[in-house]
């Protein structure tokens, strides 16, 4: 049964390449969401740190999934700085304590690295949904994907499905009034442009539905 | 020349090092003063650490000079840690420089407010004490164009952490201990309000592209110092009218007490010369008495920047004693030097 | 704000006012060092005229900020004539300032070499003379991008103006004689070489247009500090491609014995930040040991400018001990303070 | 006959309103020739200067045709700075002095006062005709009035030529290199490009025929 999909370090190294590669292709993408609410940096901050990771995984080839996710979220906050960089490499980092030392994991596990993930970001950013930020791609895609495998969905699709609800969460962002980051000095004039960290982030959830997908 | 230009207009080698090689013209050029750590991407004072003394330290994106680097020297920062332009520094740095400054009587951190910097100094921090170096963080937000409330991440940290670092910085020198030298920057902060406007975007390397589009004729009010567009556009009218603005914006924000003696800190954003400068602080003198306060000291030049934005920046800050003191005590680093 | 908008990006009343309203905000921010005489239009240093000391005094168009009025006070400039933006002054306002700092041991122009400056220096030195003050002038042409030639109004005066005033007004301080000062300023010209580069035009407030316009990512090469165009244009390259051109020009001309101990001055046009300068500077410190000269005393940032040009300009001053010791010694004005 | 037409001091008064006319007229495409080889601020240097001698001359209405140039000349010298005060401002001095305190003046004087005016600025400037300076509108005028009314030729009519000739004279400077002043900085760049001193100098003759025929 394809819900019994075993995954493994190979997972994750693929999943941070296919992020590393999209960040690419995104970068001045991610760069122009920023400079219109932020400083117009997302993009190169994304692509820096992503680059680094891959870099690092490289190097330390044939550890467990869980340090992996430990060794890629030090890696972010060491190279990415800006808001982005604590909070991806927090949540990277607790999602992989989470995972401990075991060789393999499955669609539950996913959950709780996710949910790990969330929770440190939303630990250290103090940012609800609706605060116009990477959360509010993060937490729909975090409950969809737990649903969806409650409900028995085969775990790809249930990503597939997690991923389209991070996209929809992404594009909810546009009519808000950022409430955190620096898109919140602008007030009013928040409104209306979408939010780069929520963009990067349904690019991230995205690229875990396609590691996950080749892989099996 | 070069086939393969340069489409900016910036002297530059490759953008992904200008901070780099900037921080190893600015150790070239001051060797008396200060050394600049590659491996660390540090701005260090070349007598750090001073056993017993408080140090200091601060940090940030780059793209503000002579803010960080531009301040390390005797009498104010022990240490500057500069990001990529624009983006906040990352833990490792601060964690190296807060090691290379303690000098056994704790190291306080200055952060700007803006969620990138303070996000960083805090898991620098967490470090700093999991490996027993004391740590006194204050955060400076003293831009009363960002309402602080739940709405916001705050008011940024902008004209007031110049301020700070050189007061604070006098309090170090004279031994303050760690608890002395951070009420003194969290004093500053309470006691200093800015507000800035720019006449024009800039351009950060890593894009080379504008920030945002600003026609001529118009001001963007309420800007921080990254070159982000301020909390309102409005047209363009004369030096009188734009100080009247800012003076308002940050009288009505410090309520100082009435004859209170003021430092009057007009800041240009990098574009807009000095001899606009000038001409708004002779402004800005005027305004400041009329609202009853007395400017006895001040500052007057680009200090803490947006690369070449056109634009300038108010801080008032209110002096007492103390403050007066620690501002005429010796300094000497790149950017500020007097009594030295 | 304004309804009729102003269509620049700069801070302004009146244009016409423009340089009035600057130097009465100069004089309001540093009433510890000068006063602006507005009849005369003219900065005097506030304890001018000093008895037995040769007064020292320069001046120019306006838009070159913090030079010349930003150089006033102890260990430097006496007076100041600031003319219209890019606009020598007038003889009256250099009769008036030499009559101010007369101490009766006679008084130096430091003249930059453009018609217009020489010309009014001229007629005020003559006047000078019939009121009884001994005059001494002495022109500035330290531009290697111009060929002193029958062809040309000769050498232009660009930054080895601000170390002349530096050095010959340590010189007066340490009251050498009227010859001393004056031979002292002759010595640093000499000595001195320099080469501006700009990345960009400048827009002087009386016309509100751009001198001439420059397409991203050209240079001008040899340019002067009046924003205009430079002896020719070229593709932009690499940062160390420019001041391979910089440091070439200077170089060759200076030809610098072997060795030598130099001052290396990297100035910016106003509107290049302090993190290209340093970058810059960076660069000129490799590439002057390279050249076999030994840089041991520095000086970066924007001192002798074109109102907000993007660019930069290198001055090599071949040093000796004497050079250097007035170099050290004790300076007080508002852009170049040390040693008090 | 018209040659022997008689000046004095309303010549001068008018002389200088008619300047100061033309230059406020000018003064914009004065500053784009300066702009182009200079520092674009010849039309405001004259404009500054002429308004001040029509003031100063209003103020001191009743003085002699002399006294009222030397006036003139001493007003440029000390509001106008730049190169053209000094040689403009010695020039009408020096023009000025020559006429003395005698209330009316003719012809031939008026070619000895103009013969003052181009030596002054002659030996100030050191500039001669070629180098691309207000000499080669000036000197071009002052040969041509002074011969023509040697040939008897009425003088408005002479002071026409002398005006076409400074005007002849100011086109001239087109296609040469400047030896003298900012432009001379530009090298072979300066080539192609008008004098802005010769093209006000064109202007101030064409302006001295206007006020000698206006009072006849
Ligand atoms: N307090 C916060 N909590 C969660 N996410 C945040 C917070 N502040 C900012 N962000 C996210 O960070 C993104 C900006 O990241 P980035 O541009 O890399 O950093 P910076 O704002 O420091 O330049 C925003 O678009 C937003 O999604
Ligand atoms: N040495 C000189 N002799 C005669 N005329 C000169 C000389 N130098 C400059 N000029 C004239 O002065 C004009 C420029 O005047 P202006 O722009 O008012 O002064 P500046 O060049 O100081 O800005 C030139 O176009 C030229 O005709
Ligand atoms: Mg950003
Ligand atoms: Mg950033
Ligand atoms: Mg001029
Ligand atoms: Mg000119």
């Amino acid at each position: 049964m394809i819900s019994e999909r075993v995954m493994d370090a190979a997972t994750i190294t693929s999943w941070m390449r296919e992020i590393d590669a999209v960040m690419r292709a995104e970068r001045d993408h991610l760069v122009q969401l920023d400079a219109a609410i932020g400083d117009g940096d997302h993009g190169t901050n994304m692509v820096r740190g992503f680059e680094a990771v891959v870099q690092a995984l490289d190097a330390d080839a044939g550890a467990p999934p869980g340090k992996l996710l430990v060794l890629a979220g030090r890696t972010l906050v060491s190279t990415v700085g800006g808001a982005s960089g604590p909070l991806w490499g927090s949540a990277l980092r607790s999602g992989g304590r989470l995972l401990g030392d075991s060789s393999t994991f499955e669609g539950p596990q996913l959950v709780e690295v996710l949910g790990a993930a969330l929770a440190s970001i939303k630990d250290l950013g103090t940012a609800a949904v609706g605060d116009k930020t990477m959360v509010d791609a993060l937490e729909p895609a975090v409950e969809t994907l737990r649903s969806q495998l409650r409900e028995g969905t085969p775990l790809d699709q249930a990503l597939d499905q997690a991923a389209a609800a991070a996209e929809a969460g992404m594009r909810a962002t546009i009519p808000l009034q950022a409430r955190k980051g620096r898109a919140s000095y602008l007030g009013e004039r928040s409104v209306g442009h979408q939010d780069p960290g929520a963009t990067s982030t349904a690019l991230i959830i995205r690229a875990l539905q396609k590691a996950v997908g080749e892989g099996s | 020349m070069a086939v393969e230009t340069n489409q900016m207009r910036k002297f530059l080698n490759d953008p992904a090092r200008v901070v780099k090689e900037s921080l190893a013209g600015l150790a070239a050029a001051h060797p008396e003063l200060l050394r600049y750590d590659a491996a660390a991407q540090i701005i260090v004072r070349k007598d750090a650490p001073k056993q017993g003394k408080v140090g200091l330290i601060s940090g940030g994106g780059s793209g503000h000079e002579p803010l960080h680097g531009g301040f390390v020297g005797l009498g104010m920062l022990d240490a500057a840690c500069p990001g990529e332009v624009f983006t906040s520094p990352v833990p490792a740095q601060m964690l190296a420089a807060t090691k290379a400054v303690d000098g056994g009587a704790g190291v306080v951190h200055i952060v700007k407010n803006y969620t990138g910097d303070v996000l960083n100094f805090k898991l620098a921090a967490e470090e700093a004490a999991d490996e027993g170096v004391k740590v006194s963080s204050v955060v400076i937000d003293d831009d009363v164009a960002v309402q602080d409330s739940l709405y916001t991440a705050g008011r940024r940290g902008v004209g007031a952490t110049v301020l700070a670092e050189k007061i604070a910085g006098a309090a170090a020198e004279a031994h303050a201990d760690l608890s002395k030298v951070s009420e003194t920057v969290k004093k500053v902060n309470e006691r200093a309000r800015s507000f800035g406007v720019a006449l024009s975007s800039c351009v950060p390397p890593a894009s080379g592209k504008p920030i945002f589009e600003l026609p001529e004729g118009q001001i963007e009010l309420g800007i921080g110092i990254h070159g982000e567009p301020g909390r309102k556009r409005a047209s363009l009218g004369s030096a009188t009218e734009v100080v009247d603005v800012m003076v308002e914006a940050v009288i009505s924000d410090l309520k100082p007490k009435k004859g209170a003696k003021v430092l009057a800190f007009v800041n240009g954003m990098g574009g807009t010369p000095l001899l606009e400068l000038y001409l708004i602080y002779g402004e800005v003198e005027k305004k400041l008495r009329a609202a009853g306060v007395e400017p006895v000291r001040n500052l007057v030049g680009s200090y803490i920047t947006s690369l070449e934005m056109a634009g300038a920046s108010l801080t008032v800050l209110e002096l007492d004693e103390e403050l007066t003191g620690y501002w005429d005590a010796p300094v000497h680093t790149p950017a500020l030097r007097w009594g030295i």
